[in-house]
């Protein structure tokens, strides 16, 4: 996204509802900040992340989409975060062989009380996928404005 | 299409410092569906609330967007507002534009324009919500408790005294579990006996509770609230309603060469016993391995000499099916084989025994009648010798031991050895030692009292190997201290054995869907916040069962279990969760994807006629979700490869919807 | 059933007896020996470290030409029987180690892992079978009470081995039982003799050997049964003076095809 | 631990293929090992001394012959750090260097007697020498 010139990459950021929602909402009551572009949809866990949510966002001009839950044995639901770490582990280089870097994307483990963790992430992240440029790969000109 | 009012609070200057609350609400006013929308400076208010029920009723809105705080601090206000003006309360949605956008962004022209973007989202969404109506499921007030040792009885009980009916099912002929073989309890010397058996007694006589006693559960179906369960009640060829307990036919039966179980094998009983003298149900059991009559059919002295005229040589296996509302593992636990450790001997001596064997040879009741004698010449052993740690913490735990710390072994040491040194002050006691672990309200103090007062020799080492000779055991060891390699004629060596959890709770966590970890330990919903429930709804967790514990650990733990079970069954109907997971079943192509990443055994698949387009009748297997058990996760409307499992409330379209919205 | 055979340098010279008995008794239960034309010696010791290449190659081209053949490797002697065991297992499970390996060795040379190395006990106990060996007993060796002694070589490590369990072994045992006599079970059947350490150091063997034989006696065994030569050494020699015999001198007097000593 | 053995401890633990870190300092390798008396470090140090790059005494110890790799420490080890792997490595680690061999060849004739296997020499020449 290019805004007044300037490349502005629009994260979206798919969150737990138990780990990392929270874990944003702390970064928030600790006002450690993050970039604006970074867009949070709640999910009630990683692993209700569907493939197909991630191609839509690239196709409709995200330039990178990272997805995070509660650390490895601390799932609300016991497993579901081992689910996600597989399924997206395929699912990533699947994309890099089509042209979207695995920088684009991520899983990352934030839990409740990571605040800060959730803040360096996302700045961490976006400056990875502004250091890419825009993501032209998979994006679908029908939807350009 | 939906009628939406959109609420954009100020949070006074939390949002409104840093998004311009008025531009949002004039943005998000040409939205899709929108109807209406407003600012006011607390949303939360009594008054903010009031304008939300006014718009709903004035504008008969179908939806509201809120754009607040977190949903994780007020989205159930706003619910209960929109519900109060006859709203379904899942036709709210909540846009964070205070932590995740007021509070993280300085710049009022950024902040402003993401907090109409997450408002859009939000609208997105709300397009796309439909009425959700958490289900209801009544609930079975009766609770089984499984296992009836310590944890057991204190859990049944506990909901016995709340006044819910409790059945216990234990495998053995008793209850009593593990305590009922303790010498004394560390770290007050208690006799175990004397504060076990009273509660035994308790359990026995509450009109409350039943024990089924010899008896194992073989099938549970349904779920929190409503499960079935059936229970096998073994053969024990005594009738329980006849038998008084008088002990008679355990002293005629001729077939007295009967490996004593609750002596750990260290005495023989007969092949029709009680297992002790306050067994609870105090009943006879025959042993059928040995009865003769049952395998020859010839002897039945015990029902010659039985003048109740309870022994029924035909009685068979019985199987109950029962109805509850919650259920208790409390399984426990046993000491590992000692197979694998062979350089202690334990297979080539008599006098190297476990520490469990060791409670029965100190035991008032035991086959020494409470003397300290070895096992193989019954002489008094005067030097001792305590190896801690005996397959505990062992990282080549696929082979040998339990990579985990046993916990309790630490402190019944310090208590063998104390009382040994107490009873006996002309044995000498080694304690070979990795740590000494005492982390308990006055257990320190013990294991110091252990050291100081009572002259017990810790020795931060460990014992490589034990060679029988003649009548000693030569024990060698490491003094790490000194750095020495030592030598020592012991008279008795006691191995302080890991413990692991009992065999059956495996197969007894498959038949509960509870989860278990490597260890077959049962795993706890929340290891911090949720330590007595298993994440399987309506199951509990109480005792060893869920991981090394002492009795004081256990009975805590079994009152928490308990508590939890009558704040289950003190409901009269059980509300779920709306947002499950449902299957489209002109969708679903039956291939058990979904039921196989199921964590809580949801989804089940059966065969279902359908009208086919072609006025023909087909029959498929389509899944169907349990909505009283899915907790909504959603891994199985990920797995799905035909689109036929979404989730309510976390639907694929509204997702995509906020997608969509998010990168226009 | 024919299978390779390794002989191992000792047993072409001090323990004779070792090498012809289980010649004899192997004829005698239907299985061919054959030995390679050109077996080195294996080095005496398995070196753990995992950069140790050159010192494994003689255990690796055995182990190449019972593969090629499709037999199992047969060894007696407890030492050549490690050895080549461990080699076996590196070459199976560490592939910087095999690559290593193969690169010292020609193309042809080069080995894949596929061979399966048994000690001749593991031979009479899992292709042979303990009960066929009874069957062929002719003097049963009734009254003699033998405690087995595995040394430190044959069972550990037992990841390795996999021939018993390493603290409680039987198949020792097994084999007394079989040929009638009374199998004694002492508890420093496992522990280490002293080994090669008699060159240089006596007096710890001494102390260690008899530790072990003296151990023996209080059991009462009129005998310790060994399949090694170092370790017959040691006991006899550094012992308290326990008879050791080896295991297949053993197997042939219960066979009755044990020499007489008196007529050599 | 940094100091100027880092790159010794390194290279022996790479040789070795072990972990000296999962010791639990339990002391059984100790308790267990037959050659403890002649020896001046034992099993137990030398896995603590090696982790901490204390490896001077050790290159100087006469534990390293001692040391015949009957492997009881090895399977006996709760933690799988298996010392003789190490103390081998650490002998290995001097035996290499010129001239320090422990077995002289011209002295082995006068240990001999007419019953020795030849496998004891077999052995201690490949554990003693390069």
């Amino acid at each position: 996204m290019q805004i007044n010139g300037e490349f502005k990459p629009l994260i979206v950021a798919f969150c737990c509802n138990w780990c990392s929602y929270a874990g944003a909402d702390l970064a928030g009551n600790n006002r450690l900040a993050y970039p604006e572009n970074v867009k949070i949809i709640k999910v009630p866990c990683s692993c209700r992340v569907n493939p197909m949510f991630i191609l839509r966002a690239f196709q409709r001009g995200a330039d990178g989409v990272i997805i995070c839950g509660c650390h490895p044995g601390d799932c609300h639901y016991t497993s579901g975060n081992y689910y996600t770490r597989r399924r997206m582990s395929l699912l990533f280089s699947m994309l890099n062989f089509l042209g979207i870097e695995k920088e684009r994307t991520r899983v990352e483990w934030v839990s409740a009380a990571e605040g800060a963790k959730f803040a360096a992430t996302m700045n961490e992240f976006t400056e990875a996928v502004a250091a890419l440029g825009e993501n032209k790969r998979l994006e679908d000109l029908r939807c350009k404005r | 299409m939906q009628r939406i009012g959109v609420f954009v609070c100020w949070c006074g200057s939390n949002i409104a410092g840093t998004v311009d609350v008025k531009a949002v609400a004039e943005a998000l006013k040409n939205e899709p569906g929108v109807v209406f929308s407003t600012d006011y400076q607390y949303m939360c208010s009594q008054a903010g609330q009031d304008i939300i029920k006014n718009a709903i009723k004035e504008h008969n809105l179908s939806g509201i967007v809120v754009c607040s705080c977190s949903p994780r601090m007020h989205e159930q206000t706003f619910r209960k507002t929109a519900q109060a003006a006859g709203l379904n309360p899942y036709m709210v949605e909540i846009s964070n534009i205070r932590e995740q956008c007021s509070w993280v962004h300085k710049d009022m022209e950024k902040g402003t324009e993401k907090a109409i973007i997450l408002g859009k989202a939000a609208i997105a969404k709300v397009n796309l919500n439909a009425p959700l109506t958490p289900g209801e499921s009544p609930v079975t007030k009766r609770a089984l408790v499984i296992g009836g040792g310590i944890a057991g009885i204190q859990t049944a009980l506990d909901i016995a005294d709340a006044g819910f009916p409790v059945d216990i099912v234990e495998t053995k002929p008793t209850i009593g579990g593990k305590m009922a073989q303790l010498d004394k309890t560390f770290p007050t010397l208690d006799c175990a006996a004397c504060i076990l058996t009273p509660k035994m007694v308790d359990a026995g006589q509450s009109d409350k509770i039943r024990i089924f006693s010899y008896s194992e559960v073989s099938q549970v179906k349904g779920f929190v609230g409503n499960f079935d369960v059936t229970i096998k009640k073994k053969a024990r060829y005594v009738k329980e309603d006849l038998c008084t307990g008088c002990g008679l036919c355990t002293e005629k039966c001729p077939q007295k060469k009967v490996p004593n179980e609750f002596n750990l094998g260290m005495d023989n009983r007969r092949a029709i016993y009680i297992p002790f003298a306050q067994a609870v149900p105090k009943v006879a059991t025959i042993d059928a391995d040995y009865c003769t009559m049952l395998k020859s059919g010839k002897c039945g002295v015990c029902s010659k000499v039985c003048t109740a005229g309870a022994i029924d040589y035909t009685q068979k296996d019985e199987y109950i099916e029962e109805k509850y509302g919650a259920i208790v593992v409390a399984t426990g636990y046993n000491p590992i084989s000692m197979d694998k450790f062979d350089e202690y001997a334990y297979n080539q001596s008599k006098d190297v025994i476990t520490s469990l064997e060791f409670e029965r040879l100190t035991n008032a009741a035991g086959p020494t009648a409470g003397k300290l004698l070895r096992p193989s010449d019954n002489k008094h052993p005067h030097t001792i010798v305590f190896v801690q740690c005996v397959g505990s913490r062992c990282a080549n735990c696929a082979e040998k031991g339990k990579e985990y710390c046993s916990k309790i072994c630490c402190m019944y040491t310090a208590k063998h050895a104390m009382l040994t040194r107490d009873k006996y002050p002309d044995t000498d006691v080694y304690v070979f030692y990795i740590d000494v672990r005492t982390p308990g309200k006055s257990f320190d103090e013990f294991y110091r009292r252990a050291v100081e007062e009572y002259g017990v020799h810790y020795i931060k080492g460990m014992v490589g190997k034990i060679a029988p000779e003649g009548d000693v055991l030569k024990v060698q060891a490491s003094d790490l201290i000194n750095n020495k390699q030592i030598h020592i004629d012991a008279d008795l060596v006691v191995l302080a054995a890991a413990i692991e959890p009992d065999k059956s709770a495996r197969p007894l966590a498959t038949m509960l869907t509870a989860s278990m970890d490597t260890n077959d330990f049962f795993t706890e919903a929340h290891p911090k916040l949720r330590p007595v429930e298993s994440p399987t709804a309506g199951v509990f967790l109480s005792g060893a069962c869920q991981g090394p514990k002492d009795i004081p650990e256990t009975v805590a733990q079994a009152g928490a279990a308990a508590s939890k079970v009558i704040g289950l069954l003190a409901k009269d109907k059980l509300m779920g969760n709306p947002c499950v997971a449902h299957s489209n079943e002109l969708m679903c192509n039956g291939c058990s994807s979904c039921e196989r990443v199921c964590p809580y055994g949801a989804i089940t698949y059966s065969d279902k006629e359908f009208r086919m387009p072609d006025r023909t009748v087909a029959i498929r297997r389509v899944a169907s979700v349990n909505e009283a058990v899915c907790q909504g996760c959603g891994a199985c409307t990920v797995a799905c490869p035909s689109g036929a499992m979404d989730l309510k409330g976390f639907a694929n379209n509204q997702i995509v919807a906020e997608v969509d919205a998010i990168c226009k | 059933m024919k299978v390779t055979y390794f002989p191992g340098c000792t047993l072409r010279t001090k323990a004779k007896d070792l090498d012809k008995y289980a010649r004899k008794c192997a004829e005698i239960l239907d299985v061919t020996l054959e030995e390679p034309d050109d077996w080195q010696c294996c080095g005496g010791v398995f070196t753990t470290s995992r950069d140790e290449i050159a010192t494994k190659l003689s255990s690796v081209r055995a182990l190449k030409a019972a593969s090629d053949k499709n037999q199992p490797l047969v060894t007696v002697c407890s030492t050549c029987h490690n050895v080549i065991k461990q080699t076996n297992y590196a070459m199976q499970n560490d592939e910087e180690f095999s690559s290593r390996v193969n690169n010292y060795l020609s193309k042809e040379e080069n080995y894949d892992g596929s061979a399966k190395v048994l000690h001749y006990l593991e031979l009479l106990r899992d292709t042979v079978g303990f009960d066929k060996v009874k069957e062929k007993v002719v003097k049963p060796l009734e009254g003699k009470k033998i405690a087995a002694y595995y040394g430190c070589l044959l069972l550990r490590p037992g990841k390795v081995m996999q021939m018993d369990d390493p603290e409680n072994p039987t198949i020792m045992e097994d084999l007394i039982r079989a040929l009638g006599a009374e199998a004694v079970v002492t508890p420093y059947r496992n522990e280490c003799c002293g080994s090669y350490i008699s060159l240089e150091n006596p007096e710890s063997c001494t102390k260690r050997s008899t530790k072990i034989t003296k151990n023996v006696e209080t059991y009462g065994a009129d005998m310790i049964l060994t399949a090694c030569p170092m370790c017959k050494y040691n006991l006899e020699k550094y012992g308290s003076g326990v008879p050791v015999v080896y295991l297949t001198e053993l197997l042939a007097e219960a066979f009755g095809v044990k020499e007489d000593e008196n007529a050599k | 631990m940094q100091n100027k053995n880092s790159s010794l401890r390194d290279e022996i633990i790479r040789i070795s293929g072990t972990n000296p870190r999962k010791c639990m300092l339990c002391g059984k390798c100790s308790a267990t090992c037959p050659a403890f008396d002649g020896m001046d470090y034992a099993p137990h140090q030398f896995v603590n001394m090696i982790e901490n790059g204390n490896i001077e005494p050790l290159l100087n110890s006469k534990s390293i012959y001692q040391c015949l790799s009957c492997f009881a420490c090895l399977e006996r080890c709760p933690r799988t750090v298996e010392p003789a792997k190490l103390i081998e490595a650490v002998r290995l680690s001097v035996i290499r260097k010129q001239g320090a061999n422990h077995l002289k060849p011209d002295n082995i004739p006068a240990l001999l007697d007419e019953d020795l296997p030849q496998q004891a020499i077999v052995s201690a020449m490949r554990k003693y020498n390069k």
